[in-house]
Order: C-alpha cells, then structure tokens, then sequence
C-alpha cells in the first residue's frame, strides 16, 4: 500500500448535490495519491486555528485529474468546507487507513450503505467493474445521492427511505433483511457503510464481511490514539486498524 | 549542519531545541512517514507504564476554540512491550530518545524508571501530573511532600539518562514545584500538561467525552502555558522545557524567550504532521532575521 | 414575559439567568446604548475598590487564539464617586445590580461591602481572583484561611444585598473553596475569573502588555471554566454563576446542564454588545427546540 | 452626536491600491451611518473565533452609498479582510469616539498624516472645502496614497518619504518644521493622525491642534478600559474620550 504524505490541494469545484451534500474536487499539488476503496483522508484549511483539526472524509474516487470527496453538512468544518471556491487552498493528509478487503473468489459483494456511507462505498463497487450488489438507504430522497450513476456501476440497486419517497419504506436494514430472507447468508460478502446503529443491526445479523467505523479523529495517522474502537481483542485505532473491520471484531455498545 | 540550533539538557546536546510533546507522537513509527525523525532535537514518546493500560473507553477527543480536549487514559503497551517491541525501532534514528512514564506508586515509577535507564533511553520524563487516569500520576504533582519523596527515590534509579519532570499545570504553586525538583537532582523540568477540561454536547446533554473530564491542549493554552514556563524558569537554574500550542517557529521563540530551553511540539503534529519540522525551520528564519548569532542566545532573552 | 426563564440566587429572583460579567459591561452606561439594560437578569458591574485606582499602564490588552489576556489593575472610580456618580444611572432600569468589589485588607473589603449594601445595590460580588492586582484580591482566593476569614466577616456586613463570592481559577482545590464560601454564609459563587497568562512580542522581546501577566478570557477557556463549574456546584448546594467563554445560547446551555444557575457573559460583550441578549434568546430557542418547559429544569442536568 | 450601533453589511468591493494597502467599501444593512472625520468603527468576521475581537478603523468616506475604509495589511484580521470578496458579510459597530473638533474662526487646519494616518485626515480636509493644507509622509510611494485626489481637496499638499522617492526626502516631521520655519504658528491649528513616534514628535512643537491616537482595543465602546492613554489627567479611554485629544493631554513616554 502506498504510504501516506501531506500535501496541499487547490480546489477546482465544490458542486452542490442538494441543500446539504457537496462533491469538492481538487488538484493535489504533486502527484496524485493512489487510495484504495475504504481510505480515507485528512482534509482541512492551513493556518486556521477554530476549527483546529482535520477532518476525515472518505475516499470518494478521481475524476479529470481531480481528487474528490462527496460531504455532508455537518458541523463548524464542513460548513467552512461548503463555502470554498475554486482557487482556495486545502491541505490534505493521506491515503490513511486500511481499505476494504477483497472478497474471496465466487462470493458476492453485496455492498450496504447508510447516508453518507455511500461515499467510501461508491469507490469499492466501481471497483467491482459491476458485479457488485448494493443496498442504500436514507432518511429520504435528498439523503439518495447519485443513484443513476450508481445503477451504472452494479448488478442491484435497492434503495429505502424512511419517509418512503424513494425506494422502500423504511430502513437499509429493513432492506438488507428482505433481500437476504429465504437466500444462502453464504454467498455474500457483506461491506457496510454508515451510521453506527446501522453498522451494528449489520453485525447481528451473522453475515460474513466488513464494516466501516466513523469515529472522531484528532490525527488520523495513528499517534493520538483518541480514535480508539472497542474491539474483541480490545482497542484498535479507526485510522489505522479501521476504518474497516471485519463484521463481528468491533463490540458495538 | 552548524551548532547555532544547540541546546543542551543536563549532560545530554541536542542538535536543536525542538521535540515532539509525550503522547502526540506515539512510538515514532507512524511520524517517521512523514519526516525524517533524526532531525529532531529530541523525540519523547508516548507515555509508558509497567502493565500494559486499555486507555479509557471511546469518544476519547473532542474539539474546542482553537484546542481540544483528550481522555486517552494513557492506553499503552507496558514496560515490556515497548522494551522488546517499541524502543529498536527508533533507536535507529540519530535522535536521543526520552521516555514518559506514569506510574500509580512511587515504586512504580521507580521499576519503570531503572528498567528503562538500562534499556539505554537517554531521557526519562516522569508524568506526575497526567489528568487522565484515575489514581497515581497527577496526585504526585499537586501534593509537594510526595513530590520530593518521588523524585528522590527516582532520582536513585537513573544513573545514565536524563531525568525530566514533567510538572502539572495544576500545581497549587509552580514556582515551588520546580524548585523541589530542582532540589531533588532533576535535569531538567518540562511543562505544561494538558488543562483539566470539559465539553457538553447538549443535544443529548451529555459529556463529550465519555470520561468526562479530558485534559486541554492547543493554542488555545498557550498564553497560559508561556506565563507558567516563564515563572518556572525563574524559579530554577535546570533547564526547562516549554509547551503548550506551539505549531511554529514564532511560537517557539516565545518560549525561548520567556526562559526554556527546550520546546515540545503536541496537538500541532495533530494538524500537520511535519509541525515539528516547520518549528525547526522557523526558529532558523527568525535567528536569520533578527540576527541571532545562536538559538541559545534567546533563552530568557525576554526584555522586561 | 413568561416565567420560563426565571431563575433564583439566594433571595433575588432573576427574570433570566443571564447577567453581564464584572469589567466588560463599565457601570452600564455605554452597553445602554445597544440594547435595554433592562432585559438582563442581573447587571455586574466593573469592580471598585474603596478609593479611586489608576489602573496599570498600557498596553493592556493583546489578543490570543480564541481569547485576550488583559491587565487593566482594576482601574475604577473608587467607592464614593460609584454611589454618588454611577449607581444612580443603573438603578434607573428594572434590572438587579451587582456590584463588584476589590480590597487589599479584610477591613476594606467589609467597608466596601456595608456602604454598597446600605447604598441599595441588589448583589455584592467579592472578586478574590483579580490577578491583575498586585496585592490583597488574589491572596484570598488562594489560601483558604484567609478566605475564610474574609467571607465570614464580610457575611456579617451585608444585611439587604445577596452576596456572591468570585472564586479564583488557580485555587488549589476549587471544591474547598466553594463548600468554604457556602459554609460562611455566601448565597452564591460565581467562577471562573480569568486565568493567568502571557504573550510575547518577538520582534521587540517584550511582554505584549506592560504588565507582563495578565488574565485570559474569552472561547479559549470556556473547557476549563465549564470544568469548574461541574466541579464546584457538585461540591454545594448554593447557586453557581457560570462564565468563561460564554458568547451564545448553547455556551450557555452548557453551563447551565455542568450545574450553573445562572450565567455571565463577558469578553463576548466586546465583540458584540448585544452578547448578552442573543444568550438570552439562544436559551429560549434551545429552550423550544428541546421542549424544555423551563430553564431551571436545565440546572445540573448533565446525563453522566 | 449621532449615538452608536452594531450592525451587518455586504462588501460591495475590496479594491488594493497597492500591495499593502486597500479600501474597503461596504454597505450597511439599514440606514447609512452618520460618522464625523476622527471618528472610527469596530470591523469584524461575524461567527469568528480566531481572530475574535473587532478592529478599529477610522471613518475614511461615504462614496455612493457605501461606506469605505483605507487599510494597511499588518497582521492576522488585516490578512482575512484583504481576501474578502464582494457579497461577504461583516459586522460594524460605530460611529464611536470623538471626532477632530472644527477650528476657532480665522485659524488655518493644518493636516498633518503618517501613512495610513490619512485615512482619517482625507475626509476632514474634505470637510474644511478646500481650506486645509496637508503634510503627508511615508516610509516611500507605495505608503502615500490617493495623492492626486487630496490635491483636489486641499490648499496645499506638502509630500515627504523616508527614501526620498516621492516629495521631499525625510519625514512628515522633517516637512512640518521647514513649513513652520519663519511662519507665526498661531495661525494654524494642526490635526494628526499617524504612527505614535510621530504623533509624539508633533506635540512637542508647542503648536495648537490635536492628535488621533492608535492603541489596541478589545471594545472600542467604552466597556473595557483597555485602551488606555496616559494623559495629563489621568489614564482615559482612546475609544471613548479619543481617539482625538488636544496636543499637549496626551503624555508620550
Ligand atoms: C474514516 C471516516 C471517513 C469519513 N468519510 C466521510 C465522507 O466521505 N463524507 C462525509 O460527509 N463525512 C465523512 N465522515 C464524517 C466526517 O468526518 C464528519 O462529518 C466531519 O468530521 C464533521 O465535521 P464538522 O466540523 O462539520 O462537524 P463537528 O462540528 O465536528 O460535529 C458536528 C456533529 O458531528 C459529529 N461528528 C464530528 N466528527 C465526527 C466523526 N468523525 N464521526 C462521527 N461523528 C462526528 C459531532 O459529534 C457533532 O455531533 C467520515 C468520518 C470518518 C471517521
Ligand atoms: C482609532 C483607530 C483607528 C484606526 N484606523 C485605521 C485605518 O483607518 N486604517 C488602518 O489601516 N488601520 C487603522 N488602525 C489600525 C488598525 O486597527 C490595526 O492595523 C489593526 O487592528 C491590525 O489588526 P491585525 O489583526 O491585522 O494585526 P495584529 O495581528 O493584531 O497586529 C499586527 C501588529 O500591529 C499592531 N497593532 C494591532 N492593533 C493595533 C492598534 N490598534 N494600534 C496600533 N498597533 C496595533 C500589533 O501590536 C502588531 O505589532 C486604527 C486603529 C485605531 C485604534
Ligand atoms: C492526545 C494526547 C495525549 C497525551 N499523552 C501524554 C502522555 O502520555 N504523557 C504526558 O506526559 N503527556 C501527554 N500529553 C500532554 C502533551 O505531552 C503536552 O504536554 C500537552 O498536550 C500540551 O502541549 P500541546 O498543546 O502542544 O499539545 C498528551 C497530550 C495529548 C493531546
Ligand atoms: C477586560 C476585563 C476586565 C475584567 N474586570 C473584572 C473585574 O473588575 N472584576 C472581576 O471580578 N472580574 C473581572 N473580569 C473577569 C470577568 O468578569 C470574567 O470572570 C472573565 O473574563 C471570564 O469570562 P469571559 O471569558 O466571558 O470574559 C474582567 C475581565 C476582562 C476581560
Ligand atoms: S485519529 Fe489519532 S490515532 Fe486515530
Ligand atoms: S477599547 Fe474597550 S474601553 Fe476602549
């Protein structure tokens, strides 16, 4: 795997998907950083103090000579984020962390995403050049982003909404659970992605696969240890571990 | 590379006056991805102690205005561990080597502290005033008759190293708690730890971090962190090693002058990776522009 | 107006819990140009002391990551020409006043305390934690027979008036001093005063104010002051005032779930007068937003 | 006087005369201000924490309904507001402070500025109607601004820089005592406005007139008392009671 560096970016896009998800597009000064589905990176502005730290986004993919990241409205960072303009400068620490795993051969990733989750997941079924399955879910339409593209680039798409305006009513569990009633659990390898309550209906259901966490992160590059995620043989470091595990190593509480 | 950057910590010389802060640079694997580690004045490393430690349980971190606050609870590998595992790793780089170690008992420390002088560290900094872990270690740093007797008995121990004492900023009196370890044979005193701290998230109203109280670090404590390093270097004639906030090279001047010896670099290797290297190289450009013969002309340079 | 913001210190009912910090509203008069003094839930007023003080030489103030460090030295008009010359233009509004007081002896700090309550004032704040002032504040609220002492007798002075007394935030044990102003008689504590610092200026080598240490206040410190305020009001049963950082209704909330009763808002005031009102109108939007029926249910509500 | 507020407007344009030096213009939400010449305002980011507090910079013009500041590059909030755009927001509080009082009858104002020192001064010798001279000084060209347009607006423009690059070779001081020499000093009242060893070297004339004083300030409203100026009276508020005292009240050390 290549080793992570820091390095500064200009934006050239920030394109609004709906009121409150973004795309950034920038140009990595030097070369581009080869990240596997599953990493992620350290993005924040140099020199400000409030906020101070990095934040964590996933590896979305590259497109055109640029490095992206699908983001969602969150907080003190991400709303400083939705206001960058092409031109203004990012710095960025990464690949970080441990990326999916491949599947075993004749097992079928079957890939189930949670709001944003579908960032790190967007990647890996690219990566899958349309054999995987995906299941997606949100809490309604706008948190559905770019699911035309997404039909492109698998075999499934089943989507939910707990509002029922796209999809199925209800959750991605819900989903998952109808999708998988009456088949052999075996053929699947499961590669989950999104909240917490989410990651952890997925580890109970006995599937074979992985999750990914997200936790807060101070440093991203294993020397704060403030990443920390309980685990069967205790705590492991999100950023360096994670942020995939396999389903059944993180002890959700 | 020139001698204008020196500094020198008891017996030991260190090629520039620029360290990473215990806890913020973990064993030095994951930094020296990102730089070349012998170009530091010192690499002190993520606290130790005799059994290994789970840390406490997560969320451990939170931001604040220009810091944040941390309850790692001082998870590590143990003594042993870091012996057998930790220490050949960087023990190839041309950087001296200071050990932080936390100990619940005076014995403790004192296991920890010999073991590792043996072990061939050229530094020991004793942590007696982390806020994260329930017993030892900070209690040592805010009652001064236990105190003394630590740092004797400590002080025994250490026969090749550099012994540091890494004071609480808690201190009901930092002036007589530098003195004490000064007294004691200490070679040096390193401050400030963290502040005891604390966040709510109040849409669940609940700490933000699950131990509660974390301790504070940044910026945001640096003016707090430059008046402490100040009044204790006033207080003794040991070197002192300053940190709290400090990301470049003006802000290490700022200690300098206001009288340590040394910095450490913490939350700031947090943003950036490199931050140590930026301060290195920015307390070159200040002795470049203000025409400072050498970096140790600076110490407690400042005019009043 | 509603009741839902109500809250009680002692025997004063504050129509909110939102008062002014002591040194950032003046004695009132210029914040009344910006909005209706009467909306607050107590005025405190820049601290006086028995004569007239000159304050410290500038420069005073220096900005910091997230904070400032100031050392004004308690400049102030004196006790006489406040009665005279100030209180009348406060006590105009439907507002509680607070006056703040400093002395250098336990016989000052009594004389203070009896005029101001015979001149009418609603509250009396004893400041023990100026660290601007080079004798007698300080010394009190650092060692705790002094403090003692002092509060006790200063109960028997105050017959109309509540009194509230300022802790500093360098006492050796926070708690002690807080049960210590209870057990006197005190109706309430109000924490934290501004924290010792210091900043640098490196192109001159001096001090960035005169009076080489100052107090930071401001964002900067809001973790270790709502720190504090968990601390303390776990530690009594009379009210806390909270402050430290406070520049909106959800620092507020924060300060009220740690424990607080009521709340000031100081170093926010400077950046936009109106701090105060939008504390006030950010409670009773969180207050709505949460569905919590009234403020009060807030107080030490903290999930632990 | 017309009494204080705080308020939010937009910046219209942040044109840079030169590369340290910019005018700002903005415009108010609400009504338009009704400043004086020595008068000042508090600018700042809203929602910032670092840097927190306001600062303060004279009231240089109202020129088609926006209201306008000259400013010098100098440190952390100069930098944030040399990159602000049009469209941004910032917030104001003003008018404060005392403005230059008018002359008595018959006696010549007499203008004397240090670089960024005119931005005050340009709208008193605006408001004399063409009656003022004006000695104006700077480290070198690029520090004398808007020349050709205070020609337009003064009896006399007498020009000084340190290197002799434009106008008479040394500083407004230098320019100040030839002006005088010979002259009956009574007949004129000098305003200035400039850097505090200039200030000081003003003072010590024996001329009748007055100074604007710079000093650090968290509140510019009056509340903090950390803008103290040693006086002959006593220590007294720049903000509130200055920025412009009498020559001769304010004790230079
Ligand atoms: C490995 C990893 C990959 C991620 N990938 C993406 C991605 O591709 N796209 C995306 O939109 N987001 C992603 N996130 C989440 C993203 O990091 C947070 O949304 C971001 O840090 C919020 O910053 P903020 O300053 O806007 O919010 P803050 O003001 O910091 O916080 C707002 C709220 O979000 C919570 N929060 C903050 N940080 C995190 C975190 N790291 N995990 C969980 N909750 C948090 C806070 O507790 C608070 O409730 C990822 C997180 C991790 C750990
Ligand atoms: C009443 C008044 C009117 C002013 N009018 C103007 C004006 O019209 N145009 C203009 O360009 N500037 C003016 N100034 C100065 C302006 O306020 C400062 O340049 C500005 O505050 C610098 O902010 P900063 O964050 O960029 O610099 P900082 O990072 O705060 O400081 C950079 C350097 O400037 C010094 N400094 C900071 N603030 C002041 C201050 N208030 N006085 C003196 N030195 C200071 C600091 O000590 C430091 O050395 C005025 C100041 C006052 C008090
Ligand atoms: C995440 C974290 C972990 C830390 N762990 C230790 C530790 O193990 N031992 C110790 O003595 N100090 C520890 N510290 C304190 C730092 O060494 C340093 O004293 C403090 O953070 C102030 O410096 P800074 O503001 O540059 O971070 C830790 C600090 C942080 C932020
Ligand atoms: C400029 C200034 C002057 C102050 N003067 C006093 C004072 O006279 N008496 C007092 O008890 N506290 C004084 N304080 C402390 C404040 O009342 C408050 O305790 C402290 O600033 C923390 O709150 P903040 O962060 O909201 O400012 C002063 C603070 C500042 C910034
Ligand atoms: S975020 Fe620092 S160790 Fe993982
Ligand atoms: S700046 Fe606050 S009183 Fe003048």
């Amino acid at each position: 795997m290549s080793s992570p560096s820091l390095f500064k970016a200009k934006v050239i896009k920030n394109a609004r998907l709906n009121v409150e998800h973004f795309i950034l597009s920038v140009r990595p000064e030097g070369i581009m950083p080869a990240a596997q589905p599953g990493q992620f990176f350290m993005l924040g502005i140099p020199g400000r103090l409030d906020p101070l730290l990095k934040r964590p986004f996933g590896y979305f993919r590259v497109k055109e000579d640029a490095l992206e990241f699908l983001y969602r409205l969150r907080g003190k960072a991400t709303a400083i984020m939705s206001v960058l303009d092409a031109g203004d400068e990012v710095e960025i620490i990464g690949p970080l962390g441990e990326p999916y795993p491949l599947p075993k051969p004749k097992k079928v990733p079957l890939l189930v995403a949670g709001g944003t989750g579908i960032a790190s997941l967007y990647p890996l079924a690219d990566a899958f050049g349309g054999e995987a399955l995906i299941l997606y879910g949100g809490r309604n339409s706008d948190e559905l982003l770019l699911t035309e593209e997404l039909r492109g680039i698998c075999r499934v798409l089943g989507l939910a909404t707990e509002d029922g305006s796209v999809g199925v009513k209800g959750t991605v569990i819900d989903l998952l659970k109808e999708f998988l009633a009456g088949k052999n659990k075996n053929r699947h390898v499961v590669y989950a992605c999104g909240p917490r309550g989410m990651l952890k209906a997925v580890s109970e259901l006995g599937l074979e696969g992985y999750v990914s966490v997200e936790e807060r992160m101070a440093c991203g590059i294993g020397v704060c240890l403030g990443c920390a995620v309980k685990t069967s043989t205790g705590h492991k470091r999100a950023c360096k571990e994670g942020p995939v595990f396999r389903i059944g190593e993180v002890v959700f509480e | 590379m020139s001698k204008r950057l020196e500094v020198k910590i008891g017996k030991l010389t260190l090629k520039n006056p620029v360290m990473t802060a215990s806890g913020t640079a973990g064993y030095g694997a994951e930094l020296s991805e990102f730089f070349d580690l012998s170009r530091l004045g010192a690499i002190v490393l993520k606290g130790i102690s005799l059994k290994p430690w789970p840390g406490n349980p997560p969320p451990r971190i939170i931001e604040t205005p220009s810091g944040m606050i941390n309850a790692i609870g001082l998870q590590n590998v143990g003594l042993k561990a870091f012996i057998d595992e930790k220490l050949p790793f960087i023990k190839k780089f041309d950087v001296p080597v200071i050990a932080n170690v936390l100990g619940t008992t005076v014995g403790e420390y004192a296991k920890l502290a010999s073991r590792l002088d043996e072990a061939g560290v050229d530094g020991i900094e004793l942590n007696v005033s982390c806020p994260n872990v329930k017993k030892g270690g900070i209690a040592f740093g805010l009652d001064l008759k236990a105190f003394y007797k630590l740092i004797r008995k400590v002080r025994g121990c250490v026969k090749q190293a550099i012994l540091i004492v890494k004071l609480s900023p808690g201190a009901p009196d930092i002036c007589e708690f530098s003195r004490a370890a000064e007294d004691e044979g200490a070679d040096a005193i390193s401050l400030i730890n963290t502040i005891p701290a604390m966040e709510i998230d109040i849409s669940c109203r609940k700490p933000s971090i699950k131990n509660v109280i974390g301790g504070l670090s940044g910026p945001a404590i640096m003016p707090i962190a430059l008046r402490m390093v100040f009044q204790a270097s006033r207080a003794v004639k040991i070197p002192v090693i300053g940190m709290g906030g400090i990301r470049a090279g003006e802000d290490a001047v700022k200690f300098l002058l206001a009288g340590a010896t040394a910095v450490a670099v913490g939350t700031a290797i947090f943003v950036n990776p490199r931050a140590p290297i930026n301060v290195i190289e920015g307390i070159e450009d200040y002795l470049k522009r203000f025409n400072v013969e050498k970096v140790s002309d600076l110490i407690g340079g400042l005019q009043l």
